[in-house]
């Protein structure tokens, strides 16, 4: 079959995980941030199958399967919450939503 | 007889503890009998036990009574022991002689005043605290009258508490004696660490086995105890406390700074007389100390006002007398100086009180004058006490005393002709103050009326005075005048006898020839400018240089502006600057520190989701290089 | 084969850089669609063709869509773009930009000196299925009571009363 | 069994008191009041039948002991004892805490119940103190005392009186858990060293540590009782508690807490670090002067009176921390007497100042003035006790002070010196009070009322025993004569075997010894 070497599967989860992240950094739109996460999730996700793959286990892809559960709760009760925020602020601004502070 | 020694201090406390317990409750008439009454019966009993001490005295001319064990830790045993022998007898003799007088005195003088029981109360209590001081027989026992002394003079210079300036007075009195006396109770260390303990009578015995003439050691003890006497009596780096505490009422400063506590160094020195023939030079330092204090105090007599202040100078002046005598090894003599001062300066004191009490607390002798008539007995009392400070010849005790003084300096074995000179000289200063203050007083025209005469009480203590200040110089007679030495000899049981180089009658002649020619000059010149034509003394203070000296004089020296400037005021500077402890600062400090450091670390919490996000990552990248590359 | 590797991690890259530089929401989604199919080729090309399947059915499908719903719900349009456009100034790019280039060359750094290669051999779902109902039974268990939780949460959250959801109509009470 | 009693009787006395808030106001101030009264009377009782028995030397030091396991596991016992020292000091408990409830009755009004419980706890954990003998029960009295006396500044306490609690607790807090380290190193070097592991003092007594790590540990103990008995740089917490403090507290920490620091010193730190405490002395003699002169100069200073007496005990224990490290019979008979009589003529002046207080409700020095005219009893009173804490000769102070200083100069001459020259800033700030409150001219006309009979016989009580510690201080230095004797011989024996096995000892240690002798 193929073979590629290891670490460039493991630099494109990379990479698509610091995307995610400069996503989450720079957006102030709440869906934004949410879509970032979701990127770094998945690109977790892919970390592990590369590593599953590598090893010939299917636990990597099991550690995905967990991982695609966890995220479509978070991305369910993320987006109740910004509907929740959307309704009270009018406005879907990251800023405004800053009473929790020192 | 003599067991009964133990009365004589405790009376005078007892006195003390009933007026001020029930004092308040007391009537007037009662306090003052029990005031009078337990002084007047000390004096009894010791004129009891001076007779029969005189006349079959006791194993080694000394009786000692011990009370009970003070305090016993380790080596420091001091117990509260009695201890009579001739030098304390005679002081007793007088303290409570005088003492009585002076109550009685005090008894109408005091009658209107509010707090008279108060009065007493604290009067006995100095009695009894001085009889302590002098009867007691180890160090400890001394320096507890010393304090006690102390502190009676401060509550009774402050009698009138509600003017503030009496307080200052005495506060000021309570403050330089307690320097003297700190300097004394380090003394007290010094002598107790090499001699392992404080009874007077064996140091006395093994202070010359153990130390050698001269040595650190014995200077350094003398010196300290010259330190406390010079405090407690007013001398010259210590003064200035003495004329303040003329604020307190004049039967306190008759009994108090004029006959008794002012001569406690007296008889500090007089007492531990071996530790200072041990130390030659601190020896000639109290005789320098006296010489230059007699002059001082007498010019500055010269330019007062104030009656009362003239006879406190006086005072200071004639204690000089007494340390040039101690200075020189003259030790009866000087005690005997003290015994006659006792005498005259408490009745000048008196006949002072007599006068202010009928021109109602009218001090300034210049306001006074022509009281010759209107108060004869005051009058002559008061000649005869002036006189006696003044030594006129042949006729005062004080002649006697001051001119045995005069002879030891120059013809005894530590005497010198210079110190010699300055007695003279003080001699000389001391008859013109005298004879100025009683003829401003007395004579010229009369310028204040008077209120009332003066009751039996006043003139019987000024009488009895007047009687012993001519009698009591004939106990001690100098070679020339018939030679009678009935006090020398009764003192030598104490005190060791002052050896004279050159032994010769022509020579004491001589010199009391010119003693009593100085006393009379200084009569004549007193005459000559306060009767015959005021003018001259005005003039004489009116012009430049006289008016720098009279002001000079006239503040005792400077001393007072020199002490506010270098002690005083630096000292309450220094302790207003940091009132409330700049220490605090550092726990306040801390405290704050830590408040703010609390402020900045919040000031990152902004709630905003972006600013944790870089936290997070810049805490990953943080992490992620630690773990890595270090 | 490996020509076709390279070709979707690049298709993949430049759809998530194309996702977080949109201003407008619907398009960030579907260019994240669109990096998801090719991650999911990716899977399929290293042999998880299971898990390819999932993530374009689950994530691509479900999720994303979801995405979508929420987002046509909030009906931003025009003012959202604008409005993007304001908060998007090219100065807040740098910071983050900076800080997320260490991190990543951290991670290539870290992840360059393992050097095997990967054999891909074809995992096949059977045997994906028999280990997660073996030992990690407990974890699917738990994977379902979270999806519960999620749903309730869900449910409860959007929940309020009857109103006019755009904002230009006058408020009621809650 | 006694010491249990004396401590249970307080515990007990508080909770009642407490509780019997609900049935009648009073019901608290007497119930309080019988239980210090009982405590005083048991401790008189021991004291005086122990007065002749305590002469004859050979009788064993302790006079009661009282042992029971409590933790074995780590060798923690409930070991009470108590010996002439001891009782000294429960006696002073005894007394002063009698005299504070009978004092603060009428001063104290609402809460009165939980303020009698806190007033016999704390005197409850001084008694505890003064007779633990288990290192671990020692710091657990040290707490109990600590925490009703936060209570007692805070809640009964006058203007910034939250300020000051906080500062006393975590003043004496901080170096109390200094303490415990050293208590803990100890307990380990000599369960290392001989395998038992206990916190038995006498076991403790012997264990011989290296010279570096004894300094550490004696560091521990030495912070947590300076700081409590104020040494200058750590005595900021004193005037503070002072001012702010009710007069029952007042009375309480300047009599009897000062003295736990003092009595640490003599039953721990000596007898546990003898030589580093021999090395330690010029520095101890240096601290006890600055704490003597600094504590005067603030004294002249100030003008709320409170803060002022509070000042005046900061140069009074001055004088317990240069005779304490002086370590000779003299100094320490010295600093035992001083720690009485400081204790009863500083918690006289606070009676003071409090009943001054609640009769004009202020404390500022300024429009105080002329007040014996108004109040000659006060006058008087005040007037005895000025003279007292200037060591007036014929009152206890002065023996205490006079013994310190001959003590203290055989050790250095110089301290001395500059420790009598504070003999004059005492004077001085002692003629301030009587002069600025008593004498001097009427700036306000006060119309309050003199002492009542109970004030004059709280008032009567101190002046009998200050004036008879000053003429017949032998009975109270028989007492405590014991203790300082074992306190040297162990400083003696520490020394021969010191000189056994280094012969390179210096001159001054061994010619210090023969002066002793």
């Amino acid at each position: 079959m193929i073979s590629i070497p290891m670490e460039f599967g493991l630099i494109l989860a990379g990479t698509l995980f610091v995307l995610g992240l400069i996503g989450l950094m720079v957006r102030r739109n709440i869906i934004f941030v949410l879509m970032s996460i979701e990127i770094m999730i998945n690109a977790a996700g892919a970390a592990f199958i590369f590593a599953g793959a590598k090893w010939g286990e299917p636990d990597g892809q099991i550690m995905f399967l967990f991982i695609l559960a966890m995220s479509a709760a978070e991305v369910a009760v993320g987006l109740g919450l910004i509907l929740q925020i959307y309704h009270k602020f009018q406005t879907l601004d990251g800023d405004t939503v800053s009473k929790m502070r020192g | 007889m003599l067991e009964l020694l133990w009365l004589i201090p405790a009376l005078p406390f007892a006195g003390f503890l009933i007026l001020a317990l029930f004092g308040s409750r007391l009537s007037r008439q009662s306090a003052a009998v029990i005031g009078v009454g337990s002084v007047g019966l000390s004096a009894i009993l010791t004129l009891g036990i001076a007779i029969r001490f005189i006349s079959s005295p006791p194993a080694d001319h000394a009786f000692s009574q011990m009370l009970w064990q003070w305090i016993s830790v380790d080596a420091f045993q001091p117990a509260i022991t009695l201890y009579l022998d001739a030098l304390s007898l005679v002081f007793i003799f007088v303290i409570t002689f005088v003492g009585f007088f002076i109550h009685l005195y005090s008894s109408l003088f005091m009658y209107e005043e509010e707090g008279y029981s108060r009065f007493f109360a604290y009067m006995n209590l100095f009695v009894g605290s001085m009889l302590t001081l002098v009867l007691g027989n180890n160090l400890l026992l001394l320096y507890l009258g010393w304090e006690g002394v102390g502190l009676c003079s401060y509550l009774l210079i402050g009698f009138w508490y509600k003017d503030s300036e009496n307080g200052y007075a005495a506060r000021k009195a309570f403050v330089v004696t307690r320097v003297g006396d700190t300097a004394m109770a380090i003394g007290l260390f010094l002598l107790f660490t090499s001699f392992g303990t404080l009874d007077i009578q064996k140091l006395l015995q093994q202070a010359p086995q153990e130390w050698t003439i001269n040595s650190t050691q014995a200077v350094l003890a003398a010196a300290l105890l010259l330190g406390g006497a010079v405090g407690k009596s007013a001398q010259l780096p210590l003064q200035t406390w003495l004329p303040d505490a003329m604020a307190g009422p004049t039967p306190v400063s008759a009994l108090i700074h004029a006959a008794t506590m002012v001569t406690a160094g007296v008889y500090l020195i007089a007492r531990t007389h071996v530790l200072f023939t041990l130390a030659p030079a601190v020896q000639t330092a109290v005789a320098v100390v006296g010489a230059l204090t007699l002059l001082m105090a007498g010019f500055t007599a010269l330019t007062q006002r104030d009656i009362k202040r003239v006879l406190a100078y006086s005072t200071i002046s004639q204690i000089g007398y007494m340390f040039l005598g101690l200075g020189v090894g003259a030790w009866s003599a000087a005690v005997f100086h003290f015994m006659t001062h006792a005498f005259f300066k408490a009745l000048l004191f008196l006949g002072a009180g007599v006068i202010i009490f009928v021109l109602h607390h009218e001090h300034d002798m210049f306001k006074m004058g022509g009281l010759r008539k209107k108060l004869p007995v005051t009058f002559w009392t008061f000649l005869i006490g002036s006189a006696s400070l003044a030594a006129l010849p042949l006729i005062t005790a004080g002649f006697y005393s001051k001119d045995m003084i005069l002879w030891y300096t120059f013809a005894g074995e530590q005497g010198n002709d210079w110190l010699w000179a300055a007695g003279l000289a003080g001699a000389f200063i001391t008859s013109i103050y005298t004879f100025r203050m009683v003829f401003v007083t007395f004579y010229g025209e009369a310028q204040a009326e008077i209120t009332h005469k003066p009751g039996m009480q006043l003139k019987v203590p000024l009488i009895v005075l007047a009687v012993f200040s001519l009698i009591a110089g004939f106990i001690e007679l100098p070679h020339t005048l018939g030679h009678l030495t009935l006090f020398s000899h009764f003192m030598h049981s104490a005190l060791p006898p002052t050896e004279v180089l050159h032994e010769s009658v022509s020579l004491e002649l001589l010199l009391q020839v010119i003693a009593a020619i100085a006393v009379l000059l200084g009569i004549y010149i007193a005459y000559h400018i306060f009767i015959r034509n005021r003018s001259i003394a005005n003039n004489l203070t009116a012009s430049g240089p006289g008016a720098l000296l009279h002001r000079f004089w006239y503040s005792g020296w400077g001393f007072d502006k020199v002490y506010d400037t270098l002690f005083v005021n630096p000292l309450v500077w220094f302790a207003k600057i940091n009132r409330n402890d700049f220490i605090d600062l550092i726990y306040t400090g801390i405290a704050g520190t830590s408040r703010e450091f609390h402020r900045q670390l919040t000031r990152t919490q902004t709630g905003r989701l972006r600013w944790y996000a870089t936290g997070i990552v810049i805490g990953a990248i943080i992490t992620i290089t630690v773990v890595v590359y270090l | 084969m490996e020509i076709l590797f390279y070709i979707a991690s690049i298709v993949a890259v430049v759809s998530t850089i194309m996702v977080i530089t949109r201003l407008n929401a619907v398009h960030a989604l579907l260019y994240l669609v669109v990096s998801l199919l090719a991650v999911a080729l990716i899977f399929f090309i290293i042999g998880a063709p299971f898990i390819a399947v999932l993530e374009v059915i689950i994530y691509a499908g479900a999720i994303m869509v979801l995405f979508l719903f929420v987002v046509m719900m909030l009906n931003l349009g025009k003012i959202a773009v604008e409005q993007e456009r304001r908060w998007l100034s090219p100065g807040i790019w740098i910071g983050p930009a900076i800080l997320s280039l260490i991190l990543l060359l951290e991670l290539i750094f870290m992840f360059a000196h393992s050097s095997q290669a990967i054999q891909a051999t074809m995992i096949s779902p059977k045997e994906v299925g028999v280990t997660l109902f073996g030992p990690y039974l407990l974890g699917v268990e738990l994977a379902a009571m979270l999806l519960l939780a999620s749903i309730v949460g869900a449910y409860h959250l959007s929940k309020r009363k009857k109103k006019a959801k755009h904002r230009f109509m006058e408020e009621t009470a809650e | 069994m006694i010491l249990i009693w004396l401590i249970a009787i307080l515990m007990i006395g508080g909770i009642l008191a407490w509780i019997s808030q609900s049935w009648h106001k009073n019901a608290p101030r007497w119930i309080a009041l019988i239980a210090a009264g009982v405590d005083f009377v048991l401790v008189a009782v021991i004291w005086l039948q122990n007065l002749s028995k305590v002469d004859l030397t050979g009788q064993s030091q302790w006079l009661f002991e009282v042992n029971y396991q409590w933790i074995p596991q780590w060798g923690i016992s409930f070991f009470l004892a108590m010996d002439g020292l001891s009782l000294l000091m429960a006696l002073l408990t005894t007394f002063l805490g009698l005299l504070s409830v009978v004092v603060s009755w009428t001063e104290i009004k609402e809460r009165v119940g939980f303020f009698h419980f806190n007033l016999l706890w704390i005197l409850a954990g001084i008694m505890g103190v003064f007779t633990a003998l288990d290192l671990f029960l020692f710091y657990f009295f040290w707490e109990v005392m600590l925490v009703p006396m936060y209570f007692l500044i805070g809640i009964w306490g006058h203007e910034n009186r939250i300020y000051a609690a906080y500062k006393f607790f975590i003043f004496t807090q901080a170096s109390g858990l200094l303490m415990l380290l050293s208590i803990l190193g100890l307990y380990v070097i000599h369960g290392q060293n001989t395998g038992n592991y206990t916190f038995n003092y006498f076991h403790l007594l012997g264990t011989d540590i290296s010279l570096f790590t004894a300094a550490w540990l004696m560091l521990g103990f030495l912070i947590a009782f300076i700081v409590k008995l104020p040494a200058v740089p750590f005595h900021n917490w004193l005037p503070d508690a002072h001012t702010e403090a009710p007069t029952a507290g007042s009375v309480i920490l300047a009599g009897l807490l000062l003295k736990t620091g003092a009595y640490g010193l003599l039953r721990f730190v000596i007898p546990l670090f003898p030589d580093i405490s021999e090395l330690f002395t010029p520095a101890a003699m240096m601290l006890g002067v600055l704490g003597i002169l600094y504590g005067a100069k603030l004294a002249y200073a100030q003008i709320d009176l409170k803060r002022l007496v509070a000042y005046t005990s900061v140069s009074h224990m001055g004088f317990v921390i240069l005779a304490v490290f002086s370590l000779n019979e003299l100094a320490l008979q010295g600093a035992v007497m001083q720690m009485i009589c400081h204790g009863i003529s500083t918690g006289a002046l606070f009676i003071l100042v409090g009943a001054m207080h609640e009769r004009i409700h202020t404390r500022n020095i300024e429009d105080m003035g002329g007040m014996w005219e108004t109040v000659p009893r006060m006058g008087g009173v005040g007037m005895l006790f000025a003279m007292a804490s200037l060591g007036l000769p014929g009152l206890g102070n002065f023996v205490a002070e006079f013994l310190i200083l001959v003590g203290a100069y055989q050790v250095s001459i110089f301290w001395t010196v500059l420790a009598t020259v504070g003999l004059i800033a005492a004077t001085v700030y002692s003629l301030r009070i009587v002069q600025r409150v008593f004498h001097g001219e009427k700036i306000k006309d006060w119309k309050i009322p003199d002492f009542n009979v109970r004030e004059m016989v709280v008032m009567g009580s101190m002046i009998a025993v200050i004036v008879w510690l000053g003429l017949f201080p032998q009975s109270v230095l028989n007492t405590a004569k014991h203790t300082l004797n074992s306190l040297q011989q162990r400083k003696v024996i520490e020394q021969t075997a010191w000189q056994t096995d280094s012969q390179t000892l210096n001159q001054n240690t061994s010619e210090n010894k023969t002066i002793i002798k």
